[in-house]
């Protein structure tokens, strides 16, 4: 069955091995002769790019000053996807990837420093 | 469609949002309104009223408790006092509304006057007395309404 | 006992929809006002929300997506933004409404002001949503919120004539001395509260948080079909005993107090502990749907880990936005605004989030690359349609009413 | 930088003879025998249509009435152009 990137992969979710979430698939990087999908692009920065005009700058402007060590958004190579149907489900568990930068800031500077955030609820 | 006729729509949109708001604020107030405005004060002044007395036969009777029926005059004195509020925002255009605003202007001194204070004020005279002013306000709200 | 306890997430997503602080006084004033005379818009409710909770109980059990996620999926990001602004500020004064009347509940135990009660009762939400596992908050405040029942057990103690509340629910008009548009104004605020979409938000993240698989479909669909209608029962309470004590004494209900006063009228003291314990848990169960939904929202639609299921560490954007949204809510309530008038703003938005919510709901249910043979049958399909077309009329008609009435003057 | 999809969904396309045929509303792929998907199609739709809600697949069956309306607009206009003759309207 063919696989329509727009309809099959653009803002679906993607989840890691254990079903957790790892992103929206915000944009897809076509390989250098875009005859290939290379890898998804998740992150408010690709999401900005889509929008395009003054929110969109917005957004991606806000992104991009969250995260000061990346030069373009958070890319999961193709080669990492296992399945799609609802959703697109990685071979690997989200540990391995690169955490998004809000998360891990919020993580460490906010949520973490709560007692009881590393307990289940 | 382009930024700047959304912009254009947007503009214009708020032009005529902001006129109409400014030509209602303005607008002197004709019998109609003040007639809205005098019988929405004389139903929250009886609503309040009538729930207080349902609230003190109720407390007299050992149905509902102390705090409760404090806090169910607490609300009918609030809404007294907006219905007050709202009653002297408006003046009498003409002389049939200078009428109704002789009526109801006692009126809503008296309310305020026999609502007890607080649970321990209620009694079966205080009761009483809320009667007459309930009736009198009753009465206006069937004559304009 | 398991299983009864399972049915537990629809009850609470109703109360969140039917008898939240926001319904049961606006319930209590139609009572008061047009007698039993909208007791046919809580039946059109409870079978709109039915319909559309089944369809996205369905989706989620099988497909293991939210109802967000279709939104975004189904409608593009645009769109998708369009709804998550409106649904987030629904969810959010929908909130600072429950936190309002959980300490207006408090306030008529104690006899102290509400807004003193406020931020012991947004700490308390907090803490909630932050320790206790989902499947104790739902049935502590979903079986709790039953209380309620009180009101409806009083409609038999108070000995209305039943012939007269039969004529009343038989006349679809309003009575004399009220007009047609606050009868109408009334009407779409009762529907739209009945269909209000972070119900099925909830009910759908609620069945990921629970892991339904498509063997839960049962259980998904006894929810729905028990949970709602008893919401929609809890609500009818209101509407009548207000009907019987209110109406004909020409009183017209808006505050929280005399909403729960026909309870201590046919049962004393007892029956008014029962009816304000009852609101306690419905407003604090409707706090923490609404908290929750709000973080549910944001997190799906950007695709951010959420839930309950997982550690705080593990979803820290999400329990950012669930605590960024108590906090909110309490700034705005410390205005003094009053939290009942707040839900009528709601209605504004609804306008725009009703039709863009259940609209791919529908569409997906539909979708056999989701749902394999478990699509939509005709019936479903035919029930869907009707209401999507009572939900666009209603959301067009509401801000017109809305600003000629003066909401509902 | 390389390509990504949202650069090439919602250009305007034409066909070999350089009429209009629309935009990009989808791009088909088909998995090869590394499962790389490829690049085989691009789906373009005249009008201001951009999403179909799902009604381009085969799987989205009703309600009736949305099913129509979907299927008549596409029908009447959507083309699937091949990656080989692709031509982007500059």
């Amino acid at each position: 069955m063919p696989l329509l990137i727009a309809f099959d992969l653009l803002d679906r979710q993607i989840l890691d091995r254990d079903g957790i979430p790892v992103g929206k698939v915000d944009d897809v990087e076509l390989s250098p002769d875009s005859r290939y999908v290379a890898a998804l692009l998740t992150g408010q920065r690709a999401l900005g790019a889509r929008f395009g005009g003054v929110l969109g700058r917005w957004i991606t402007g806000t992104a991009a000053r969250l995260d000061t060590d990346r030069t373009g958004p958070r890319r999961i190579e193709y080669a990492l996807v296992a399945k799609v149907d609802s959703a697109v489900h990685l071979s690997v568990r989200r540990e391995l990837l690169t955490p998004p930068a809000l998360e891990a800031w919020l993580d460490e500077h906010v949520i973490g420093r709560i007692p009881g955030a590393s307990d289940a609820g | 469609m382009r930024a700047t006729s959304w912009a254009a729509t947007g503009l214009v949109a708020a032009a005529l949002a902001w006129g109409g708001a400014g030509y209602l604020a303005t607008k002197p107030t004709d019998f109609h309104d003040y007639r809205v405005a005098a019988v929405g004060a004389a139903q929250t002044a009886y609503d309040a009223l009538a729930s207080a007395d349902l609230t003190g036969t109720a407390l007299l009777a050992g149905r509902v408790t102390g705090p409760y029926a404090d806090s169910m005059l607490g609300d009918a004195r609030d809404a007294l006092a907006g219905a007050a509020k709202q009653f002297a925002r408006v003046s009498p255009p003409d002389q049939r509304t200078q009428k109704m605003r002789d009526e109801l202007g006692p009126l809503l001194i008296k309310a305020n006057a026999v609502l007890p204070g607080t649970a321990s004020d209620i009694t079966d005279k205080t009761l009483d007395n809320l009667k007459p002013v309930e009736d009198a306000l009753d009465q206006f709200l069937e004559e304009h309404e | 006992m398991k299983r009864l306890l399972a049915v537990t997430l629809g009850i609470l997503t109703a109360i969140g929809g039917f008898v939240d602080i926001g319904d049961i006084v606006s319930t209590s004033e139609s009572g008061s006002r047009f007698g039993v005379a909208h007791t046919w818009v809580l039946v059109v409710g409870i079978i709109g929300i039915c319909v559309y909770a089944e369809m996205s109980g369905r989706v989620t059990a099988i497909s293991t997506r939210p109802v967000f996620d279709l939104i975004r999926e189904r409608l593009g990001p645009r769109i998708g933004l369009v709804n998550l602004l409106g649904s987030y500020l629904i969810t959010l004064l929908t909130l600072a409404a429950e936190i309002g009347g959980v300490a207006l509940a408090l306030q008529l135990l104690s006899g102290a002001s509400y807004l003193l009660w406020v931020p012991a009762a947004a700490i308390v939400l907090w803490l909630a949503l932050w320790r206790v596992k989902f499947e104790t908050l739902e049935r502590v405040f979903g079986l709790s919120g039953l209380a309620l029942v009180v009101l409806l057990v009083s409609i038999f103690w108070l000995h209305p004539d039943f012939a007269d509340l039969k004529g009343q629910a038989t006349t679809f008009s309003p009575p004399k001395g009220e007009n047609w548009p606050t009868y109408f104004f009334m009407a779409i605020a009762l529907f739209a509260s009945a269909m209000t979409p972070y119900e099925v938000f909830f009910f759908s993240s609620g069945g990921v948080e629970e892991r339904w698989t498509p063997r839960d479909l049962t259980i998904s669909r006894i929810n729905v079909f028990l949970g709602f209608p008893l919401g929609g029962l809890l609500a009818f309470g209101f509407l009548a005993t207000s009907a019987i004590v209110f109406e004909p004494i020409g009183v017209d209900v808006s505050t929280l107090g005399q909403a729960v006063l026909p309870a201590g009228m046919a049962f004393g003291r007892i029956g008014l502990g029962l009816a304000i314990l009852g609101v306690f848990a419905a407003t604090f169960g409707a706090a923490m749907e609404t908290g929750l939904s709000a973080g549910y929202t944001v997190a799906q639609y950007f695709g951010w880990s959420w839930g309950k299921f997982l550690r705080p560490r593990q979803a820290a954007r999400f329990h950012v936005v669930v605590l960024v949204s108590i906090l909110l809510a309490v700034a705005a309530l410390l205005t003094t605004i009053d939290p009942i008038q707040l839900t009528e703003y709601m209605l504004i938005f609804s306008a725009v989030v009703l039709p863009l919510t259940y609209l791919p709901i529908l569409v997906v249910a539909n979708d056999r690359g989701y749902l394999g043979d478990k699509v939509n049958g005709p019936f479903a399909n035919i029930m869907g349609v009707i209401y999507l077309i009572i939900v666009v009329a209603a959301a067009v008609a509401a801000v017109p009413v809305m600003i000629f009435t003066g909401m509902g003057g | 930088m390389p390509a990504k999809a949202s650069d090439l969904l919602g250009r305007r396309v034409l066909a070999a003879d350089g009429k209009p045929l629309g935009r990009i509303v989808d791009l088909v792929c088909e998995i090869d025998g590394d499962g790389r998907p490829r690049l085989v199609a691009a789906l373009a739709v005249r009008g201001p249509w951009g999403r179909l809600l799902g009604y381009e697949r085969e799987q989205v069956r009703g309600p009736w009435i949305l099913e129509t309306l979907a299927r008549m607009i596409l029908r009447r206009q959507m083309t699937t152009v091949p990656s080989a003759s692709l031509r982007l309207d500059e």
